[in-house]
């Protein structure tokens, strides 16, 4: 029953799609379109959430390939990220009924934002290679005229072309693991796949195609071109729905082929996630740092969190293999309820960039400043968000983290050397993206919203409408819910670690004061209600005893500074030169970051100019390359067209000949 | 000629000559096109009918489940075509490109093009077939010179030598096939009929079809446009009134890999000739990457989608040629799919090289902003021929892909790549086209677009559900495919 | 009844580190000026000057922010509730368990968050600098910390500091990985409190400050809650250093008053010995420049990694 | 009886194929017409013999077809069509006779190569026919790779379709569907060349192909 409602509100979604259109032009048109989305969303979310036990639901209507027909099924882990999609798609819907009345052309949005969603639910729900290949691929489309939503800008047709490419080699590379899976028999349903047996070699080639694919589209490196491209050229909900939801839909791919069919993996599977991930998390923590666009600056993190995901599932994968249920359990549960917390506060984040773009028409930091004196709820959610994707407690963000951490700690019992070596590796890699996301994001935040204004816009904007703050509130109040409850949502993932890794941490709703205990109370337990509870409370002890017994005055004065304060705004520290030492202690990592100083000779009147220059080794490395073959095959063989007609008669004749010499040759 | 039992049949000729000869005479190119229309309309009846009703092979024509699929679509493109070309000719003559003499010849000419594809569809022998697909090269000939600019001359010569060549081998190949025939089957027509050859096939002699089947395969590949022979497509598109680059496109091509499928089934029932698979994949697989990377220089819109064309029937080939029940099915597939995604292409191409006056992308970038309509519609039409689903390619390169890599892997990898670069190419071309900063004139667009949309809807229908008995009787064909 | 007791306890230890660590910063002081042969102001100093900043007025900037006037009580109560995580003189306190290693790094990590965000808020130049460089330096601390706890909770099997701190105790062996991780704490210590060589607390130097130069606009109150914050940071280290590497004397769990007694006793003994080492090191070592401190704590970073593999390969030998 | 059957026909065959070096040898336009008029006598004389040998009647008519179309009719008014357009006295540069004569005797090589072992089972009349056929069509092909002006070509061509009627008389009792397209298809094709042969006179003063070349749609 819930599996049918599911399918029928994202038909329904589908339908309002084509409302827009047949609304096109129309005023009211936004309101109505966000909506209905809002409300099917909302239907979805309950259909995932409502308790049906751990039985699959499914269902197959005569739809996609004839003899194989469209299957769909609700099983724990569908139910889980189609939780997420609507949850994102829910809150992103509510906040674009206020932010989608500053979009400049509504009919580039409106019919293809419903679709998306209506993709992303598609694909989750989807129970056979085609039709998953199909939402899949839709998904991927109907974003792609999203971020083509703006396509008056040469930057984004650019983000475009390349987000389609990405997204259809990904496609091509899940089309090929699937063939390989379904055998030549073309049976392309998923219990036909679980159903048949595959040799090693086949699994170890679906895997990297799997990551391949998936991984494209979840954004691991050096896959990830595309996504701080084409997600900041979308607008602000869209973004928010690509990097907190699509990017889970592309992990809920990855789960899916790789835990559920594949079977059983062998040892080394787990290497290839985690080393990408490690890579990947610190590839876009550090890119994320040295960016003054605030999107862009978004997006990179989302790459990063993708990567910490990634290790969790590769350690999960490592454990899983060597028939460790408890860890793999702890691993697979980090994994997921990182994706989740993820997808809230990146949600919250890009809506508030989309506030802050809206309120100043900027993205980038160097030109805002000081926005917390004029929009002061947005500059509050955004520094709740910002300190959840810091991985700090008491919010949901450190949780994920602190349970991957243990699973770390756990995995000296492997017994294979190799994972033994890279594990300790890809923790330290770990811990220093998770120490660099936190300064990262005190320099995004501080240098837009503390100091002062340095730009008249800035110091113009205004408070952002309550559809927006209220949508952003609520996912900001779920990631403190998250975060000193964790038990709750810990044992919503049990059921789906139990199916794909054959164990489930203990059950935490057992354990009193609310703590959340991994594996044994000795080793290691949080209590994030306490935690949270204590710093409240010594908080304002602290403050109510000194406003009390000592001083409460306050005299506001001109600022310090070393007793020479500078009033104008450009003396502050920028974005970039925060960002410096970052840049010049490990910039060098994975980009070549160079500082050009033009300092004039002495008498010279003229100014000193600092240019930075950044190169982004995987572009230069991996993708250039690939760019100039091309344009060189092109060139050579577009010589073709412009032979004349003894040219080509000569083509034929060749062939021809070569052809009848090979006949006399094999007769 | 015996057609006595044949009635549909013979309708399915008669109707095209009986219009050709009509609209020779006729003059006013109102009720040409009409006539056009409507006679375009009734052959296409009579196709469908042939669905309900299999009359019993004759000795120069017959119907089987086969050549159904062929004429069903081929006449079905051919009437929406008629009706597409209805309102383009009207724009052509309002700006004087083609005065109302040559309109007359234009629908006269347009029918007896229909008139030959039939023949070559139907024809139960291999000698009046190949007749048929020479007439109606030579018809095309006339058809893509009609403009007489030098560009058209220059590409309907270059068409005429190339496709007269590619003819003459595919007749030598076919007089071979009689040589290899008449020994089992005696001299006489006997040797020359599909339904005899095919039930002797295993008796021939395999050394003397394998050199046939080089001749037949370079032949009539000439004319489906696989490289190398594929010269002299692109300018034919390009230079020819659109509706006959639609047709070009979306039958003729069709009708010469008929052919060449006969062959093969011809080949494949025998037992020692060499397995024409091999030859059919090296080709399409050339003519796939080929294609695929000559699209990223064109600046020409017909070009582009002309090369395009080559691209997919490349793959199509490459389907055919892989074999096996899902690789045929997929072939024919995409092979229904491709012709009525190109046909709604370049209808859409039509309307915007009318109204912007040049085929020259560069002139026609922001399609979305100044005519969203066909602008949308020509990108929905890129998208379904690149593949993006769910539209009905998507599914036929699923279905190619996948099977092949899950037989050949080694064969995918190229496959894909070349899908890729293909991909790529297209899509660049569709945002710089769609999007962007409008260009050139921005006046409305007074044509139909019910023909465009009409195939799209159908494409997009299929992408998400195929009846049960299209898919049974495309795998019965499958099956006859081997 | 035992509820009660425990409540106590666990109170009695939040309140004996916050009287405690204005002390031990007045001991270091003093220490460090006899070292230099200075007579140096008297130990209870820092206590005078928490209640006279308390007592006055507090100047803010005209563009201060919420943010700036909130951040000194969060920072001083993250780092409050930190400090009572750390066993002092007794392990398994009743809240002992609601947090462990990971996340009192990461507490102090939020108290950081904070720290830095105000420093940026009255929009000077100083405060920027002061921010930057605390985040750099954090940044490789962090995850050095990171890696250290690894270690020692591989060898103890627990990131619990108590069960730490009984594990050391119940088989004390002298393990390389160990060694390796007392000396990356000590380095990372000496970088979060802002020591010699990393920062110079004394000094208002420009090219030099980090931690004075984020609290720079902070006057009266505020300031007074960022000094007791910066103290009880410092007395953190020391003690947790103490609790995981020479617990003796601790009150294990259940233990009765006596027990609680002699750990009531060490702990400033420890602290002291602690003190001493910290204000003899400072003197005896110079301010390195900004940019080699990264050197150092990728030092520690290093030794972390090391004696995290070590353990990871010993485990299967 | 056989024997002479075969011999007779064997020269003719033969005789074909060297009209066709002699094709290739020849640069001149008007000689060239020429030697095409021999080209096509020479191919209606086999198919007359074939007719003969197999007591096939029909293949006469295929043999007149020949005779008046090929070799009357077309080199007439290709001859008056190039003195119209003043073009018969122009000599076109053959990159290196020599080479092209090479080639064509590897092609005939090639041909009986792959001919005689392929037709191994059908009589040795039918068998050279075919041979010598193959060879003549491929001739035709290399002539029209080499030239570049649009009468020559043409040429080449038809010289390809006389080695096709060879192959399709040398097929015994292929029925006359075949014979009688083909000549209609020449004659179409015919018809259509001079049409595009004036076509092009009107707008380029030549017949030069790579004039054409030239005027394409898409300049490089």
């Amino acid at each position: 029953m819930p599996l049918t409602i599911a399918l029928w509100s994202a038909a329904a979604l589908l339908g309002v799609g084509g409302l827009a259109v047949a609304l096109n032009g129309r005023i009211e048109a936004t309101r109505i379109v966000y909506g209905l989305c809002f409300c099917l969303c909302l239907i979805l979310f309950m259909t995932a959430v409502v308790p049906r036990g751990a039985v699959a639901l499914t269902m197959v209507l005569p739809l996609g390939l004839p003899w194989v027909e469209a299957h769909f099924q609700l099983d724990v882990l569908s139910a889980f990220f189609l939780a997420i999609v609507n949850l994102g798609g829910a809150a992103s819907s509510f906040y674009a009924i206020g932010y989608g009345a500053h979009e400049k052309h509504p009919s580039r949005v409106l019919p293809f934002f419903p679709a998306f969603i209506a993709g992303m639910n598609l694909v989750v729900l989807a129970d056979d290679a085609f039709g998953f290949l199909v939402a899949w691929e839709f998904m991927s489309l109907s974003s792609w005229t999203l971020v083509l939503a703006h396509h008056e800008d040469a930057e984004n047709r650019r983000a475009a072309f390349i987000y389609l490419i990405m997204a259809s080699f990904g496609t091509l590379a899940l089309l090929m693991a699937y063939g390989l899976l379904a055998g030549p028999g073309g049976d392309y349903s998923f219990a036909a796949i679980r159903a048949a047996g595959h040799e090693p070699w086949k699994l170890g080639l679906v895997l990297a195609l799997a990551l391949l694919g998936a991984g494209s589209k979840a954004g691991l490196a050096p896959l990830h071109i595309w996504l701080p491209l084409a997600h900041p050229a979308a607008p602000s909900h869209v973004s928010a729905l690509m990097s907190g939801v699509m990017t889970k839909v592309a992990v809920y791919g990855f789960v899916r082929i790789v835990f559920d069919l594949l079977g059983t993996p062998a040892f080394w599977w787990g290497i290839a996630p985690m080393t990408l991930g490690a890579a990947t998390a610190a590839l876009g923590i550090l890119f994320a740092t040295i960016q003054s666009d605030l999107k862009k600056l978004f997006a990179y993190s989302t790459i990063e969190n993708i990567g910490v995901v990634f290790i969790a599932l590769g350690l999960a994968l490592a454990f899983k293999a060597n028939g460790m249920a408890l860890p793999a359990a702890l691993a697979f549960t980090a994994a997921l309820f990182h994706a989740f917390n993820h997808s809230l506060f990146k949600s919250v984040l890009f809506f508030g960039a989309g506030a802050v773009q809206t309120a100043t028409g900027e993205r980038d930091i160097e030109r805002l400043g000081g926005l917390i004196h004029v929009m002061p709820r947005t500059a509050f959610v955004l520094l709740g968000a910002s300190v959840a994707i810091s991985a700090l407690p008491p919010f949901n963000g450190f949780v994920s983290e602190w349970l991957i951490f243990q699973a770390i700690l756990l995995s000296p019992s492997l017994p294979q050397w190799s994972l033994k070596l890279i594990v300790p590796a890809v923790g330290a890699t770990l811990a220093l993206s998770a120490a660099l996301t936190a300064g990262c994001f005190v320099r995004a935040y501080g240098v837009a919203f503390l100091g002062r204004p340095r730009s008249k816009e800035a110091a113009a904007a205004r408070e952002s409408d309550p559809w927006s703050l209220s949508a952003m509130a609520t996912l900001l109040t779920l990631c403190l819910v998250t975060g000193v409850l964790p038990s709750f949502m810990i044992d919503t993932i049990s059921p789906s670690a139990r199916l794909f890794v054959g164990g489930r941490m203990p059950a935490q709703e057992e354990i009193p004061w609310l703590t959340i205990v991994p594996i044994a109370e000795s080793r290691s337990s949080y209590n994030g209600l306490l935690v949270c509870l204590f710093i409240a409370m010594s908080a304002i002890l602290a403050a109510r005893l000194i406003h009390v017994f000592a001083s409460g005055s306050t005299r506001r004065g001109p600022p310090w500074d070393c007793g020479c304060p500078d009033p104008s705004p450009i003396t502050q520290y920028t974005g970039s030169s925060f960002a410096q030492p970052v840049r010049r202690a490990l910039g060098n990592i994975v980009f070549v970051a160079r500082e050009r100083l033009d300092m004039p000779a002495p008498g010279d009147t003229r100014a000193a100019r600092l240019g930075i220059e950044i190169r982004d080794r995987v572009v230069e490395g991996l993708y250039a390359p690939i760019s100039r073959a091309t344009d060189f095959c092109a060139d050579q063989l577009n010589k073709a067209h412009f032979l004349t007609i003894q040219g080509y008669l000569g083509l034929v004749f060749g062939a021809l000949v070569m052809l009848l010499l090979m006949v006399a040759i094999w007769q | 000629m015996m057609l006595g039992s044949l009635d549909v049949v013979s309708l399915l000729l008669a109707i095209p000559g009986a219009a050709a000869l009509a609209l020779a005479a006729l003059p006013g190119y109102r009720l040409t096109s009409r006539i056009n229309v409507a006679a375009s309309g009734l052959t296409f009846l009579c196709a469908t009918w042939l669905l309900f009703e299999r009359p019993a092979p004759g000795l120069y024509l017959f119907v089987d489940d086969l050549n159904v699929v062929f004429v069903v679509l081929s006449t079905f493109i051919g009437f929406t075509t008629s009706a597409f070309s209805a309102s383009y000719i009207e724009h052509e003559i309002g700006t004087g490109k083609l005065t109302p003499a040559y309109v007359r010849f234009y629908h006269a000419i347009y029918q007896a093009l229909m008139l030959a594809m039939n023949l070559a569809l139907l024809a139960n022998n291999i000698g009046l077939m190949w007749v048929a697909v020479e007439v109606a090269t030579l018809t095309t000939v006339v058809m893509v010179g009609i403009y007489r600019t030098p560009e058209a001359l220059e590409a309907a010569w270059k068409y005429f030598i190339l496709g007269s060549v590619g003819i003459a081998l595919a007749l030598f190949g076919t007089i071979l096939v009689y040589m290899s025939a008449e020994p089992v089957l005696g001299e006489g027509y006997d040797a020359m009929v599909w339904t005899s050859l095919m039930q002797q096939a295993a008796a021939f002699s395999p050394r003397l079809l394998n050199v046939a089947f080089v001749f037949l395969m370079l032949g009539y590949g000439t004319k489906v446009g696989l490289a190398p022979m594929h010269a002299w497509l692109p300018d034919a598109h390009a230079e020819g009134p659109t509706p006959i680059s639609a047709v070009l496109s979306g039958l003729l091509l069709n009708v010469a890999l008929y052919a060449v499928l006969r062959f093969k089934m011809l080949l494949a029932a025998n037992a020692a000739a060499i397995s024409p698979g091999p030859l059919m994949v090296a080709l399409g697989l050339a003519s796939l990457i080929f294609a695929g990377f000559m699209l990223y220089r064109r600046d020409d819109i017909k070009r582009l989608f002309a090369y395009s064309s080559i691209e997919h029937m490349g793959i199509i080939t490459f389907a055919f040629g892989m074999g096996g029940p899902l690789a045929n099915f997929a072939g024919l597939l995409h092979m229904t799919m491709h012709s009525l995604t190109k046909s709604a292409i370049f209808f859409a191409v039509g309307h915007i090289a009318q109204v912007k006056g040049t085929q020259k992308i560069a002139g026609i970038t922001g399609l979305s902003e100044s005519h969203p309509v066909i602008g949308w519609g020509l990108v929905a039409g890129v998208m379904a021929i690149a593949g993006l689903p769910p539209l009905g390619i998507f599914m036929s390169e699923f279905l190619v892909v996948s099977s092949t890599f899950a037989r050949q892997p080694l064969l995918a990898v190229p496959l894909v790549l070349g899908l890729l670069v293909a991909f790529g190419a297209l899509l660049m071309r569709a945002i710089e086209m769609a999007f962007g900063e409008p260009t050139g004139r921005a006046e409305k667009i007074e044509a139909s677009v019910v023909p465009l949309f009409a195939h799209l809807s159908l494409v997009l229908l299929a992408g998400l559900y195929l009846p049960p008995h299209l898919v049974t009787w495309f795998q019965n064909v499958a099956r006859l495919l081997g | 009844m035992a509820v009660i007791l425990d409540i106590a306890a666990q109170g009695a230890q939040m309140g004996l580190v916050l009287t405690l660590s204005p002390l031990l910063v007045g001991f270091i002081r003093k220490v460090k000026a006899r070292l230099l042969r200075r007579r140096g102001p008297p130990i209870l100093q820092p206590y005078r000057d928490l209640l006279r900043l308390l007592r006055k007025e507090t100047v803010l900037a005209e563009n201060a922010s919420w943010l700036f006037r909130s951040a000194p009580y969060l920072i001083f109560a993250t780092t409050w509730v930190a400090a009572a995580l750390v066993p002092t003189f007794a392990t398994h306190l009743l809240f002992s368990w609601s947090g462990d290693l990971i996340a009192i790094t990461a507490l102090l990590g939020g108290a950081r968050f904070f720290l830095a965000l105000a420093g940026m808020d009255v929009g000077t130049s100083f405060g920027g600098i002061g921010s930057s460089r605390e985040t750099m330096f954090a940044s490789l601390a962090e995850p050095a910390m990171i890696m250290i706890v690894f270690t020692v909770s591989l060898i103890a099997g627990s990131t619990q500091l108590s069960e730490i701190a009984a594990s050391t105790l119940s088989h004390y062996q002298l393990r390389v990985s160990f060694g390796l991780a007392l000396i990356g704490l000590a380095i990372v210590a000496i970088a979060e409190n802002g020591r010699i060589p990393v920062d110079n607390p004394a000094t208002h130097l420009e090219l030099t400050m980090v931690h004075e130069a984020m609290v720079l606009e902070y006057s009266g109150r505020h300031l007074a809650m960022i000094e007791l914050a910066a103290a009880l940071k410092l007395l953190l280290y020391l003690s947790m250093i103490a609790c995981i590497f020479a617990p003796w004397g601790i009150a294990p769990a259940g233990a009765g008053p006596r027990a609680f007694l002699y750990g009531a006793l060490a702990y400033p003994a420890k602290l002291a010995i602690g003190g001493f080492l910290l204000a003899f090191f400072e003197v005896s070592t110079a301010k390195m420049r900004v940019f080699r401190v990264p050197d150092f704590l990728g030092a520690a970073l290093m030794l972390g990694l090391l004696g995290t593999l070590l353990l990871f390969v010993s485990r299967s030998l | 009886m056989e024997r002479l059957y075969f011999d007779v026909a064997h020269l003719l065959a033969g005789s074909l194929v060297l009209t066709s070096f002699v094709l290739l040898y020849q640069d001149r336009l008007s000689g060239l017409i020429n030697v095409f008029t021999i080209h096509a006598v020479v191919l209606s004389f086999s198919v007359g013999w074939q007719a003969y040998a197999q007591h096939a009647s029909h293949l006469y008519v295929t043999a007149g077809i020949a005779l008046v179309f090929k070799a009357l009719i077309i080199p007439l008014s290709l001859q008056n069509m190039i003195e119209r357009m003043r073009i018969h006295r122009e000599i076109e540069v053959v990159g290196g006779i020599g080479v092209t004569m090479l080639v064509g005797i590897a092609l005939v090589a090639l041909s009986l190569a792959v001919m005689l072992p392929a037709t191994a089972a059908a009589d040795p009349l039918a068998r050279e026919d075919i041979a010598f056929a193959l060879a003549v069509v491929l001739l035709g092909l290399l002539m029209m790779v080499t030239r570049r002006n649009a009468v020559s070509q043409v040429i080449g061509f038809m010289s390809l379709e006389n080695g096709l009627i060879l192959a399709a008389t040398g097929a015994k009792g292929m029925p006359l569907v075949v014979e009688i397209s083909v000549a209609f298809s020449v004659l179409i094709a015919f018809i259509v060349i001079g049409i595009f042969l004036f076509r092009i006179r009107e707008r380029f003063d030549t017949v030069d192909v790579q004039e054409l070349d030239r005027v394409r749609g898409e300049p490089r």
